[in-house]
């Protein structure tokens, strides 16, 4: 249960050895159609480790028990795990308090939903206005919709450049009486960056709070979210080596005290009579019913995994890998290829989004999977996004730890086959 | 293991590729549908204008998507110009069933809730021309709801016009 | 993925064989302080064999990816093995229609939270009532609660008999006009079964719907929500031998069809705008955000294992250790024992809250511990049933299919332990 | 491994078959507080008697609870009777300090969000006298609550009776 803060052996002399991270996936030692498979949807989900893996399978065969402190040995002891997993998962996002700060959901959206249903219902009315990005993936948008048909508050968008980024041209006015700012780190089809510390800095000087969508930052650059000064922070664990299942929201303890219950059950409260209920104190107060419990185990192991790497090295091998496909996908097809979004590398994730002349993303999807590329088609769950791209959908290639230029010559090997399949 | 051939055969890249009927028409006359693919994004917008007798008198195709999406729309729309509303209910039920020669795993895949009740009656013994092209479909099933999403919003718009 | 309808070695000959059963449980190879472990707290969470384990493990290791429709072979192989754990959950509770029917959540609480704000909020107004029973988990009454301090609806209670059964007495008065009966077919503490069938036709009769907690039936009793005529059934997978993380609602689709969505995110649109969304169809609509994957394909292989032990085994199996215990502990102990609830084994499941005269419930469970007997002290989640009882706590023993008289045994003489220590 | 008889003192088991100062107190003069431990269902009720110079006059300890929160309870009363109200504080902080020995422990399981501050202080050298017996719980890290329950209440209790 110790911090893992020595580089691990893939990370060892500063360049990342991805033929030793790769080996920890069992996954990727399948074929699919008969050949390697070529795994580019970590945007989505991302693959587990063995070690994450078999943590979770140690906790079901020595101490599995439910929490809420039984007094036997291994009902302590599983209480034990998830407590330091939620301890280790508040360090890891630089947490000021880690274990009152830190709730398990079941996935991101659910807590973008108990930001939405508990604060956003307890602080928003008429009059009131929530700013959003044109950037946002459905989670962070639909909630604010059920909200705003019940509430009667204001949504207002912040528009983008022809390259995908935040156009702030108008913020001033946008934030102006705004009660919240609710935007993502990181696009999950376009990879923008977006500048949370700046916009944060905005936000709080016009009196909003920021709620951030940490989906696809957290698993791939080093997070701190007391640095970043935003007040509530929302990921998944799948998405992060960890498992399916489990989701998690960071939120400043003087909010998430004064914040109402969400879902109401066992667990999250202090007393129960036949006339009513007391919540209980952080963070039980937010976990109704069993939690996730082998499911923080994996995404603790999970963690400490991205530790041993090191997520400066993380991010440092994303960039280089994007930076190679973009210049091989332009070198190979030139205008016969976008890839929307920002064209720095360094700007943005390793999300590309494609869209091949003639071929549409759920065609090009398909003949990729018969060359074992398993690349996503679609809307990625961020249809205002789409209609602002100008498309209906986009195939997305994406990385993470243990993908390598390799993958990226697979893949433009692939949209080459494609390209003449549908264009001949 | 099924090859993309068996999905993307000759006829359908060529409606795929030029596509039959697209445009809009006047509403009314005609009838407006939209049918979305809530998983890929693919968006149908059906424009149906039915006479008097019940009988199509025209037809156009808006909205984008995959070649499967818009060819099996293409085809739709060249098929049914000219029928009766009945025999476009046939017509469907006839090429849905076709769709559906995996019942059972589509059931168990969730897709149960297509909730037209055509599937439950049963297959119209309607030719089904060109449309029989689309076959190949079935050993994909993740592209079924892409064939049939033309069809569903044509029934919709069926249902439309002969409301009142 | 076929049904395994043949009856396993296990229960081979028609007496049903623990031991084999027990060997399938790495966990029940475990030492606590020294003995072997003598797990008897399955009311709070189940353990898991070792086919349930590794399902999950060769999901991760094989077919891990986003479900939702990606086109490569292992996002499809996710998806149509999370498909087919849905239906076989659906057929399993005698589901009409198990493929839109039955809902994933995290947990059965999240299914009752779901029934309440979205069935709930859609119909329930001053002037109506919701009828609760004395015998409810917090997880079915904090939420009615929660919904009451929105809505304003009245919440009436089902009284008890000093055995903990209920009394229905006033049932006619309680139930007219009354819009909602949500009861729990077992209770958690008591053990009592509840009259659910002729409670359903009742309700039916006076115009109101039913919910049912089946979170301690569907592990323990053959199910038919058919049969039994309910409207909606909540349940968790981590009490029958599968994983934590994952809860199942099961609604009849006319009641779903027809209720607005609960939490908002990806997979339960049908499009979204700059100016709103349309939810899609069942059961995609229940369910916002990435699912957990890995929990459904866990719980699919525990209904297998169960269906192969066959639930009649399993019932009758229980009622003889329980039958067992019962009688061993009243010869035993005599009137320094009190076992709430109902004295006759087949009128209630393998729960035995206990109370011995001059130990806490609390001291008496850390007595147990140190002869690695786990039961579990506390109000169970059940607060105002405590207050019935005229107790603050009480001392909970449960079993499942890998308990036998032996455990029974050494739950005696570890309680014969306590009672001295205490009582010298 | 630690056994019962670090945990079960002979004086704690003393204590908790003959509680003292149970009982009630009129309100007002007294103040009453009510404390519950979520996950095991123990209750304790504080009534405590202030006089105007801050001196506890009168203390009576309600509910129920196992033998490590009765015991405590009871305790605690028998020490802080004829204190200042200062001096209870620093019993308090001096008590819970003896309990959260694994501090860092505790916090890694989520029981920071005790949110009276007093683990922040340093430790009160106050002589703990019989209450020393508790010390065997932390080897007990789930049993603490029910330890510190009373004194949680009790400090409740406290900031109610100076409040005003
Ligand atoms: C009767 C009953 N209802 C509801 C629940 C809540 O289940 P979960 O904690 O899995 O959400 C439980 C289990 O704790 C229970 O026993
Ligand atoms: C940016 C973003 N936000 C939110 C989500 C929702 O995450 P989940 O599906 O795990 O709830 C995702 C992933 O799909 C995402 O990429």
């Amino acid at each position: 249960m110790t911090d893992v803060t020595t580089t691990s052996d893939a990370a060892g002399d500063g360049t990342f050895d991805v033929a030793k991270v790769r080996a920890d996936f069992p996954i990727l030692e399948r074929e699919s159609h008969g050949r390697p498979i070529v795994f580019l949807d970590s945007a989505a989900s991302s693959q587990k480790p063995r070690a994450v893996i078999e943590a979770m399978d140690r906790y079901y065969e020595t101490i599995n028990a439910n929490v809420h402190r039984g007094v036997y040995e291994i009902a302590e002891a599983a209480t034990n795990a998830m407590e330091a997993a939620r301890v280790r998962v508040g360090r890891f996002i630089g947490a000021p308090k880690p274990a009152t700060e830190v709730i398990f959901t079941k996935n991101a959206t659910e807590s973008l939903n108990l930001v939405a249903r508990s604060w956003g219902a307890a602080n928003l009315g008429p009059g009131d206005a929530v700013v959003l990005t044109q950037l946002e993936h459905h989670a962070n948008i639909v909630p604010w919709f059920q909200l705003q048909a019940e509430k009667g508050f204001e949504i207002r968008w912040i528009p983008l450049t022809p390259d995908a980024r935040l156009d702030l041209t108008d913020i001033d006015r946008l934030l102006d009486g705004a009660k919240l700012l609710a935007l993502t780190a990181m696009s999950n089809v376009t990879g923008t960056l977006t500048p949370v510390r700046e916009l944060t800095e905005r936000a709080h000087a016009a009196g909003a709070l920021v709620s951030l969508d940490a989906c696809q930052y957290v698993p791939h650059l080093a997070t701190d979210v007391a640095a970043l000064g935003v007040d509530f922070a929302s990921f998944s664990a799948h998405k992060m080596l960890g498992p399916t299942g489990l989701g998690v929201l960071w939120g400043r303890e003087e909010l998430l005290d004064a914040m109402p219950p969400f879902l109401g059950g066992g667990g999250m409260i202090l007393n129960v009579t036949l006339d009513g209920f007391t919540p209980a104190d952080l963070p039980a107060k937010f976990e109704a019913g069993t939690p996730p419990i082998a499911e923080t185990i994996g995404l603790h192991a999970a963690i400490d995994y991205l530790d041993a790497l090191g997520m400066a090295a993380v991010r440092e091998h994303e960039v280089s890998v994007t930076a190679y496909a973009m210049r091989t996908l332009t070198e190979r097809f030139g205008e016969q290829l976008t890839i929307h979004g920002p064209s720095e590398p360094a700007a943005r994730g390793g999300v590309l989004s494609m869209a091949l002349e003639g071929v549409h993303p759920h065609d090009l999807s398909q003949v990729l999977d018969q060359h074992a590329v398993c690349v996503r088609p679609g809307h990625h769950c961020a249809k205002p996004l789409m209609a602002v791209l100008g498309v209906g959908a986009t195939a997305r290639a994406s990385f993470y730890v243990y993908n390598d230029t390799d993958d990226v010559d697979a893949l433009a090997d692939a949209l080459g086959e494609a390209a003449s399949f549908f264009t001949f | 293991m099924p090859g993309l051939e068996d999905l993307y055969r000759e006829i359908i890249l060529d409606h795929y590729r030029n596509p039959r009927n697209r445009g809009e028409l006047e509403t009314p006359p005609a009838v407006r549908t939209e049918g979305f693919n809530p998983l890929c994004g693919d968006e149908i917008v059906v424009y149906l204008d039915v006479d008097d007798d019940g009988t199509v008198r025209d037809i156009r195709i808006g909205g984008t998507g995959c070649s499967i999406s818009q060819s099996s729309a293409s085809m739709m729309s060249a098929a049914v110009k000219g029928k009766t509303i009945d025999e476009v209910r046939a017509l469907t039920r006839s090429f849905k069933s076709m769709m559906s020669v995996h019942e059972s795993t589509l059931d168990a895949e969730g897709e149960g809730s297509e909730s037209d009740g055509a599937d439950a009656e049963p297959a119209a013994d309607v030719p089904l021309g060109d449309l029989e092209a689309l076959r190949g479909v079935v050993k994909f099933p993740v592209r079924i709801k892409c064939a049939t999403l033309a069809w569903n919003t044509l029934l919709q718009a069926a249902d439309e016009a002969t409301a009142d």
